[in-house]
């Protein structure tokens, strides 16, 4: 019996770990770029840069993922980017990357905004926001681990899911 | 000498396999029975420690004792813990050691699939407390409601493991019924016809029917959320034609029915402890027998008033509110009936006595708050609050923990051939009695001052204050009950007097055989022409023999009058019920993560399956054709 | 070799009793007809939840379902159906104690129930939504998940009682176990019908 | 203002709490006397059973108190049936002519409560507190912007819940002036415990003057500090979120702030609204009510204090 409850104890840590955990109360920091390097071209000079990326802890959080979810509608990012597929603004369920697929590369996008429309929402939302946001962003196509997505939110279907996703391919 | 020398072969026989493999792999009635007793026993006590850490927070107004993400978790696992892990196993757990008995056989219709109801509802029980252990538990309270267990507003696997828990535990549940209604309609003594049953076997039997058919309602429920949450269903979604309120009435039609397949094999422990300690058959036989069919019957029309506050048509919220009340008078003709048992029979004050006194004050109490929330009017002001909270702890802890403990009480000696104290168990009883009552009464008053349930705290101007620290104490008091319980069990066990067969004097046949049973149950199988059959068995009763002291047979009898009809062999210990728990227990874990797992799940399944049921070497008569 | 009756007690002396029996004499009938209630409470669940969610629409099924042909679902239906008359033949052999007739339903039986199998593969594979794409489809697609459940599992179960047959040696006492096969088939194929008309034929 | 004792369900201050305590009382006296009457049975018999050294051999002579105390149950039960059906006709929303109709939203954890209005100017939106005029029937039709929630203000009626996808009609009155306090009755997530709202009955004279006040825009800032605050307000992250009318901020995401300085309350009649309060919940929300959605937000001391300023100016 000893011996069930430990071993069953044990895979569940290993599958738990972080993706469980929620962080209910949050440091207050200001949203700062993280001075990542912004890729604006497939091309570029000089040697291949180290793809050193930072870790962005809300990625592997069920609950952060969720959260990111909720600010996106919250804060109207879908007024543009619609739910992933893009209007007024890039799609962001795509392959395609304008500024760069990596955390840091859609948080600063985030932060200090770009031409032709994305507003800057750097000091306006908290930079822990800001990360869940570049999570969600994230997961529209499939770059974060898939056990930590929702399956899908009560509103219409616009989108496949992002768990069933991978099926759908 | 003959009779030792059947002794020796039917114990080699019936031989119980020992250690770990033995309790793996063991499916005699006993053995499984006292699992799912045991085990049970173990999820009470934990959800008992929720319980008490719960009652710790909300002692004082804005304390900070647990957070209020552990707070939901709490609550969340011990409603899940008592109803799913405690009340329904241990009602079976205790019909799979005693019913068998109470029969007059050796074994149960389907032993293997008894043991693979054990390991399936342990897997679900060490699912459920995996998840709290690791400070992922489920936290949306334990009938989930949609869309808050949803996967937009419970994000993460917390709620998945609510949902396979759920899984587990009805495959358990179900396997007992199904298991527990073919023994009681085929395993009968010879002449033990259905109106001779004892009152617990019915009780039994008729919770059995109630799970066959209420148990399937909750399980097609926690499949359509676990697929909402996996892979995107839109069940309850209402943007896209799904509906929230398809879960509360899912829930519901299983939900309540719930509450009687936990009360009333409560009230037939109470008509055995009745019967048994004023020596008097019960009062009315047939009207109890058609109350506890009627109450059942009922019991599947009345899932509304959970719903009253939902804004359903008025018209059918009245037809819920007449079923409701309805039910209330086959439990006023049981109640009745105990009364005039006590008055026409002698009274003997034993412990277990005290818990029907318990009882009939707890649950009468219970049960007439239960009809003032079937009323609308005043359900609209009371659902959802403490009163809420104190009407369901009286009734199932009244009509269902009260005659359990009594009844532990009453079969204690049955099960391990000791006596328990009876000094402390009156402590026990006092402890249990008053601790409830300080716990649960002012709870009343807490809904009807406005406190709704499920709060993880309140303001210190609300006017709580006294009333929730009174409630704590009385928790703590209950809790001492239990403690006092346990350490009288484990001091009985070691150093208890000697009980004898029948130490009660009393009247089923369980108390027939020695105490604790031997393997086989009974040397030779009685017969019966009595419902008090040891009361008034005559000298020269007949015993029924015939059967090859070599392999397990047991007699089948006839559904309705329980004439020897044919004999069956059953199974010997086997490994292949456990690897089947664990293929399913395997596919339905990683379900949760991945839709694969469910084909993973079958097809190991399969193979576990196969090896169930291969044919074993013949040693019958083949058809004649073959070549 | 039985136990024998101590002398100066009275006793029914049961050695003589057969081993096995049919119907509602033989536990495992009542446990099949249990078994067989909770599948159907389940069913009408599903039912119920489908005219549940019904009664939200005034399109029922929304626009743009697509079914799957209608002749590849009635072929399903008639493969189940067909494999009733070997079974039958089967149930009806095993009481009389003929191996022969027995085998061969089986064996047709198994061929018609996988046929049944591949045109239901066949089916899910054209229906022309997805159960994550509105209420309807996951409540249509539910039943279809659980019917083929029971579809597979039961065609399995007839395959290898269909080899266990032919392998022998068969005892007397598995002929209840065969007619309860086949009362579960049959269970299988006629729980579809109902099914099978909602979802083709239901329409507002 | 968020001390009361007027979250009571047996203090009825309107006409449909009172029928339900009516019921309440009626029920409550037949059930004192069925469990006194029961325990007078038990011990009746259990005193003559503790005379008896053997147990009656007789057969039972009971069927007729049996027949008895089941025909007594089955006509108090039919009593409290007829009760309870008379009080739920009486409690019925359908048909009852009301002079206003409100609109409560239930969000996670706060609730939004809109004066509707044929005219779309003239809605007034304000959150966390109801205000009805004594004496009027007033309709509240109840939504849910995610999970369920439940309408409860037991003073004045039972409960009624907030299902998303669906919108209950539920009315309600108060015959008395005062405040009362309500609290959400379904379990909707980690702050369930604290979404509470109050609601004021005024004479009718005061009610249509505050109602008037909450139909206009927020007030102009006058003081250099408000106007300071209210750059605050618009440049950082609080007009993501929240609406001030009259402003450029118009998030509906968190409660409508354009009088919230005329509120008596903070997060969902949590705290009272007073300086203090407000900085520590602009500041650290979370730190009141942990889990709740609105972030932290760190401002220098002045910015606050500006802010705060122009926040306890919106009347």
């Amino acid at each position: 019996m000893t011996p069930l409850i430990l071993t069953l104890c044990l895979l569940a840590s290993l599958a738990s770990c972080r993706r469980e955990q929620r962080q209910l109360r949050h440091s207050p920091q200001a949203s700062t770029r993280t001075g990542g390097i912004v890729r604006d071209a497939e091309l570029q000079p000089g040697q291949p840069w180290p793809e050193v990326t930072v870790r962005n802890v809300s990625e592997e959080r069920a609950w952060d993922l969720n959260e990111g979810q909720r600010l996106y509608r919250a804060y109207n990012c879908n007024g543009c980017h619609a739910n992933g597929g893009g209007g007024m603004g890039p799609a962001l369920m795509d392959e395609s990357w304008i500024y760069g697929s990596h955390p840091e590369n859609i948080h600063d996008v985030i932060v200090e905004g770009r031409p032709n429309g994305m507003p800057s929402f750097g000091g306006k939302i908290p930079d822990y926001q800001i990360w869940e946001i570049t999570a969600y962003v994230r997961s529209m196509s499939g770059l974060v681990p898939k056990l930590a997505a929702t399956g899908r939110t009560d509103h219409m279907q616009t989108k496949i899911s992002e768990q069933s996703k991978k099926e759908e391919k | 000498m003959i009779d030792l020398e059947l002794h020796v072969q039917l114990a080699e026989t019936w031989r119980k396999p020992r250690g770990l493999w033995g309790w793996l792999t063991d499916n005699h009635h006993t053995t499984i029975g006292m699992n799912f007793i045991v085990t049970s026993f173990v999820f009470f006590l934990l959800g008992g420690i929720e319980a008490i850490l719960m009652r710790t927070q909300l002692a004082r107004p804005e304390n900070h004792f647990v957070t209020n993400d552990f707070y939901n978790q709490l609550f969340t696992t011990h409603g899940s813990t008592m109803m799913f892990l405690f009340a329904v196993p241990m009602i079976e757990g205790l019909g799979i050691y005693i019913v068998p008995l109470m029969l007059g056989t050796r074994q149960m219709s389907f032993p293997r699939l008894n043991q693979f109801s054990y390991f399936s509802y342990l897997i679900g029980g060490l699912l459920l407390y995996a998840g709290f252990f690791l400070n992922f538990g489920p936290d949306a309270g334990w009938f989930s409601y949609v869309p808050l267990s949803g996967p937009e507003f419970a994000p993460g696997k917390r709620i998945d493991i609510w949902a396979q828990m759920i899984t587990f535990t009805e495959i358990g549940s179900l396997g007992g019924a199904v298991s527990m209604i073919a023994t009681i309609f085929k395993h009968r003594a010879p002449g033990m016809s259905l109106n001779r049953m004892p009152l617990f076997v019915w009780g039994e039997l008729v919770t059995s029917f109630m799970i066959v058919f209420a148990m399937p309602a909750v399980m097609v429920a926690s499949s359509m959320l676990a697929s909402d949450r996996l892979i995107a269903t839109q069940f309850f979604n209402k943007a896209e034609g799904g509906d929230v309120l398809l879960w509360q009435h899912l829930f519901w039609f299983f939900g309540h029915p719930e509450v009687y397949i936990i009360f009333i094999p409560g009230t037939t422990m109470m008509s055995t402890l009745v019967s048994a300690f004023t020596k008097r058959p019960v009062f009315g036989y047939v009207g109890m027998v058609l109350s506890l069919v009627a109450t059942a019957f009922v019991g599947f029309g009345v899932w509304v008033h959970h719903m009253f506050a939902t804004g359903l048509p008025e018209l059918g919220l009245s037809f819920f509110t007449a079923s409701s009340v309805l039910i209330t008078i086959p439990t006023a003709f049981q109640v009745f009936s105990w009364i005039i048992t006590i008055f026409h029979g002698k009274f003997i004050v034993r412990t277990p006595m005290l818990y029907v006194l318990g009882f009939l004050f707890i649950f009468v109490m219970g049960g007439l708050s239960g009809v003032m929330l079937a009323s609308t009017p005043l359900d609209w002001q009371l659902h959802d609050t403490f009163f809420v909270v104190a009407h369901l702890h009286y009734v199932l802890i009244g009509g269902m923990l009260f005659p359990l403990i009594g009844a532990l009480t009453y079969w204690f000696p049955k099960f391990t051939g000791k006596m328990m104290n009876e000094t402390l168990g009156r402590w026990t009883f006092a402890f249990f009695f008053v601790g409830f009552n300080l716990t649960f009464f002012p709870m009343h008053n807490l809904g009807l001052h406005g406190m709704p349930r499920r709060v993880y705290t309140y303001l210190p101007t609300m006017g709580w204050n006294n009333l929730n620290m009174l409630s704590t104490v009385g928790a703590y008091v209950l809790g001492v009950g239990v403690l006092l319980f346990m350490a009288n069990a484990v001091i009985s066990l070691r150093s208890g007097a000697i009980a004898g067969d029948n130490p009660w004097g009393s009247f089923s046949l369980e108390w027939f055989t020695s105490s604790p049973p031997p393997p086989y149950n009974f040397l030779y199988l009685p017969t019966t022409r009595d419902r008090y059959e040891i009361w008034t068995m005559a000298d020269d009763q007949p015993l029924v023999t015939g059967f090859r002291p070599d392999r397990r047979e047991v007699l089948i009898t006839k559904l309705m009058d329980a004439f020897p009809d044919h004999k069956i062999e059953t199974p010997r210990p086997t490994i292949w019920p456990t690897l089947l728990a664990g293929a399913t227990g395997i596919g339905v874990i990683t379900a949760i993560f991945t839709p694969w797992g469910v084909p993973l799940g079958m097809l190991l399944a399969g193979i576990a399956l196969t090896g169930w049921f291969w044919p074993k070497p013949p040693h019958h008569e083949l058809l004649e054709e073959q070549p | 070799m039985s136990e024998t009756a101590p002398v100066g007690r009275r006793f029914v002396d049961v050695s003589e009793l057969p081993m096995f029996a049919f119907g509602p004499r033989d536990p495992i009938w009542w446990g099949l007809w249990l078994l067989l209630a909770i599948e159907s409470t389940m069913f009408v669940l599903l039912a119920s939840s489908y005219f549940y969610l019904r009664g939200n629409e005034s399109t029922w099924p929304p626009p743009g379902v697509h079914q799957a042909p209608l002749w590849l679902t009635a072929l399903t239906v008639v493969a189940l159906l067909l494999s009733v008359i070997p079974t039958w033949w089967a149930f009806r052999a095993a009481i009389q104690f003929r191996l022969r007739p027995i085998q061969i339903g089986f064996l047709l039986g198994t061929l018609a129930s996988a046929a049944a199998c591949v045109t239901r593969a066949y089916e899910l594979a054209t229906i022309g939504y997805n159960w994550n794409s509105h209420a309807y489809g996951s409540i249509v697609w539910a039943i279809y998940f659980m019917h083929t459940f029971h579809l597979t599992s039961g065609t399995v179960e007839n395959a290898v009682m269909t080899v266990l047959l032919f392998k022998g040696p068969v005892e007397k006492k598995l002929m209840p176990d065969i007619r309860l096969s086949c009362i579960y088939w049959w269970f299988v194929v006629v729980s579809w019908i109902p099914f099978w008309i909602v979802i083709m034929f239901d329409k507002s | 203002m968020t001390s009361s004792s007027y979250q009571d369900a047996l203090h009825p201050a309107g006409p449909y709490a009172n029928t339900i305590v009516g019921v309440w009382w009626f029920y409550l006296i037949v059930c004192t006397i069925v469990f006194v009457a029961v325990w007078i049975a038990l011990f009746i018999a259990i005193r003559r059973a503790r005379r008896r050294v053997e147990p009656d051999t007789l057969a039972p002579r009971a069927p007729r108190a049996m027949m008895l105390a089941l025909a007594a149950t089955t006509g108090l039960l039919l009593a409290m049936l007829v009760s309870s059906i008379a009080g739920a006709r009486a409690l019925s929303p359908q048909g009852k002519a009301v002079t206003r109709e409100i609109q409560v939203t239930g969000h996670q954890w706060w609730w939004d409560i809109q004066y509707l209005d044929e005219r779309s100017d003239h809605i007034a939106q304000t959150a966390n507190e109801l205000h009805v005029p004594v004496g009027e029937r007033v309709r509240i039709i109840l939504a849910s912007s995610d999970v369920i929630h439940s309408f409860w203000v037991p003073n004045l009626h039972g409960k009624r819940d907030l299902i998303p996808g669906q919108k209950s009609i539920f009315v309600i009155q108060a015959d008395k002036a005062g405040l009362y306090r309500a609290q959400c009755a379904e379990f909707c997530g980690l702050q369930h415990a604290k979404m509470a709202f109050i609601v004021i009955a005024e004479p009718k004279h005061d009610f249509e003057q505050w109602l008037a006040t909450m139909r206009a825009s927020a007030a102009q800032p006058k003081t250099a500090d408000e106007q300071r605050g209210q750059q605050v307000f618009l440049s950082t992250s609080c007009g993501m979120c929240h609406a001030i009318k009259g402003t450029s901020a118009g998030s509906r995401v968190g409660p409508d702030l354009t009088h919230v300085g005329s509120r008596r309350t903070l997060g969902a009649a949590v705290i009272p609204n007073n300086r203090g309060n407000l900085s520590g919940w602009i500041a650290d929300a979370g730190g009141v009510k942990p889990g709740v959605l609105m972030p932290p937000n760190p401002l220098d001391p002045d910015d606050l204090h500006a802010l705060v300023a122009y926040l306890e100016s919106l009347k």
